[in-house]
Parts: structure tokens; C-alpha cells; sequence
């Protein structure tokens, strides 16, 4: 068991509470995983059926295998321009 | 000339110009996005943009990769700004140049297209009746500004 | 804001843009034309631009009429230079502003398209081997520079 | 019959060696009338097929009606932009 931290924005970070989690995984876990974690947690109603995961800066499929040294973090709808 | 910015500062859309003008191109495509005074149909004082930055700039460097490789057009400076901005300020600026006129419009395009679709940058309104909320696209209700 | 001017002095996009800007618009989209260095393959060091002046105003005025019932754009500006310029200056730049960005950004590429097409002006290229020629875009061999 | 003076600009105005031609026309003429009248004159030889001749400011038709308070033009291949 490792701990992952996921960086939150905007209205995530307002309805999580805090700029990041600490979400502890499995070793092999993947996104979908974490997402699931991260759906026990207050603050997740905010989340879309499938919210988008950053890990290192690109977008990540929900099975794509996710760890502590990963730079993760949960992307709400987008709006810039 | 390729370069692609989160900045916090005022954007100067002739600067940017300038750093993608030269003789051998004959069209140059400038896309603004400004701050304007509504937005599906409530009254906008001021918006605040935040950004995952470091990721905005790379999914920038994407889209500008991706551009080249669809327009063959090489000089492209996008900016896009952060902070607490007012009504008319310039969020967003993107200007390319080729020596023909369609790779340069389509280029502009499909840049600002592609921003919105997928470059992590969020924007707070702030409207006239004192309320605030995050802009959703995705929403049913939710109108791009742009 | 709607103007529309054969000018002979240096065309500034910035002001241009400026006399569009207005809170109530969150897009602006603007192309400016260049002089470059190279046309079908011939080296060119400058071109003279000619116009018939009072037509080409009522053209572009016209121009601007139909993309305002297109778009439904109503501020653009468009400025066309005519006079002897060098490679790197601006010969014709159109700048649109709307609400949103596809009128915006479909307005500019409309009314350039049309300049094309429609407006009487004329260039007089000079290539770096000394020849000179009129520019004919419906001769087999003719390309258009941007 | 009367005159009607023709603008011509940019290549037509170098080949008819002149910034305007003075064509006679007979009243009720039409544009198609007047432009067979200049391809009998030296330099004509530049003119493509059907070219293109603007009347009061606007493209006009082969069968338009002009005279001689009209302003006529000859619109060589435009390059704007």
C-alpha cells in the first residue's frame, strides 16, 4: 500500500476542500482505481461519470497504471479561451 | 518561432505579432479572447482564471505540435492568461503565420478550438447580482464566452 | 464600428483592433496580409499595389454588408494599403469582433476570400532578377501570395 | 452617337498606353457593345474572353445599358489582399 496525491483546481479544490488528497493504492492500481477511491471521499458528488485524470501532465485512460512517484491529478471541465 | 505561455501579466497581441512576422510569410492569423459583460445571458463583472500550469503549457506545446503537423505552419505564439481579470482584458492570443492565407487562418482555429477542449484552465465569473460560479462547458447550461 | 478604407499610409493592426474592442465581445479575429520575399517561385523585392480607389471602397463596403448578414458581425474594420511597399509591410488587414468566436473567425476568412475575388486593386511585383509584372491569379501560372 | 471614356488601370492602362479610352458609342448601347468596340483598338490583345467592366462603381453585365454620363471601367484579373 502507497500513498498517491492528486492535485485538485478550481471547483474540485473547492469541493474536496483543499488543493490535494492523499489516496492510498495498491502497488499496480490504475486511474479507474483511484477514481473509485477518491468516490468514497466528501466532496465527490462534484465528480462527472467519468471525471478526467492528468498523470504527468497528459491525459490518462482509466487503465492505465498509476503510483506514488506519478505526478497525478483530477482535471474538472475545462474553460479556458 | 514556436513558443506557447501561461502568463499573469497584460497579453499584447501586436507583440505577439511581432515575434512571427517575417518576409517569407504572407499571412498572419491573430485570434483575441476577451472578457466580455455576459455570458448566457447573466451579467459578468470580472472572471478569474486559474490553470494546472505546468500541464496547460505542455497540452499547449501539443496543440501547437499537432497544428504543425496539420497546417505545416511553424510560427505560432499562443499566450493565455491567469489571474483575476476585467471586462475587455485579453484572456487569450494566438498568432501564426505561413506564406498562404488558409494554413494561417485554419491553424488559428484549430488552436483556440483545441484550448477549449483540453487545456486545464478554468475560469470563475463573477456576475452583477454578486454571485460567482465555475464555468462548466460541459453543463447543459454552460455557453462558451468565446 | 464598421469602416472600410484604401489607405496609402503604413496599416497598424493594433489600432485596427482597438477601434473593434468593446466588452460586449469576447472574440476577435484578425488577418493581416504581407509582403513576402518569394511568389511561384521567383524571388520578389517589392510590389506596387494600385487600386481603383472609389470602387475598391464600395466593394469592400459591400463585402462588409454581406458578411454582416452572414455572420452577423457588425464590428470589422478592414484597411487595404496601395503605394509602393516593401517586403514585410502590411497590404491589407480585417479585423472582426462578435460575442463568439466562430462569427468572429468565419467573418475575417469571408471577407478575405472576397477581397480576392472582387476588390479592383493590382499588384506590380518586382522580382530580385530585375523583371517586373502585374499579377494575374486567373493565368494558369498564377499564385496567390498569401 | 456619343462618347463614353473608359477608365483602365493597372496592365490594361500599359498595354492601351493610357489611363482612359474615348469610345463612341450609339444610344441605347450595352456593355458588350462597348467592350467589342475596344477590341478593335491596339492593345486589346490583353483582354481575356470576358472581361470583367464595372459600371457607376459595380461589376456590370454584357447586357447592361451605358452611356455616356455613366463611369466606365476596365477591371484587369483583381490581386488584392
Amino acid at each position: 500500500m502507497s500513498i498517491v496525491t492528486v492535485q485538485l483546481f478550481a471547483s474540485y479544490a473547492e469541493s474536496f476542500g483543499g488543493p490535494t488528497l492523499e489516496i492510498p493504492l495498491d502497488p499496480g492500481s490504475t486511474v479507474g482505481d483511484l477514481v473509485d477511491n477518491i468516490r468514497a471521499l466528501p466532496g465527490a458528488y462534484i465528480l462527472p461519470e467519468s471525471p478526467r485524470v492528468a498523470v504527468n501532465r497528459r491525459f490518462a485512460s482509466f487503465d492505465q497504471v498509476v503510483g506514488p512517484r506519478d505526478e497525478v491529478a483530477l482535471i474538472p471541465p475545462v474553460a479556458g479561451g | 518561432m514556436r513558443r506557447a505561455a501561461i502568463v499573469t501579466r497584460e497579453i499584447q497581441p501586436a507583440e505577439l505579432m511581432a515575434e512571427v512576422r517575417s518576409i517569407e510569410f504572407g499571412a498572419i492569423s491573430l485570434f483575441a479572447g476577451t472578457v466580455r459583460d455576459t455570458n448566457d445571458g447573466r451579467g459578468v463583472t470580472a472572471i478569474d482564471y486559474s490553470a494546472y500550469t505546468s500541464m496547460a503549457e505542455s497540452e499547449l506545446d501539443r496543440i501547437l505540435d499537432e497544428a504543425q503537423g496539420r497546417f505545416g505552419v511553424s510560427a505560432i505564439v499562443v499566450e493565455h492568461r491567469v489571474g483575476a481579470l476585467a471586462l475587455g482584458d485579453v484572456s487569450v492570443a494566438i498568432v501564426a503565420a505561413h506564406a498562404h492565407r488558409a494554413p494561417a487562418l485554419e491553424c488559428t482555429r484549430f488552436v483556440i478550438d483545441e484550448i477549449k477542449k483540453r487545456v486545464p484552465i478554468w475560469k470563475l465569473e463573477h456576475y452583477a447580482d454578486g454571485a460567482r460560479e465555475w464555468v462548466d462547458p460541459t453543463a447543459s447550461s454552460g455557453v462558451a464566452t468565446a
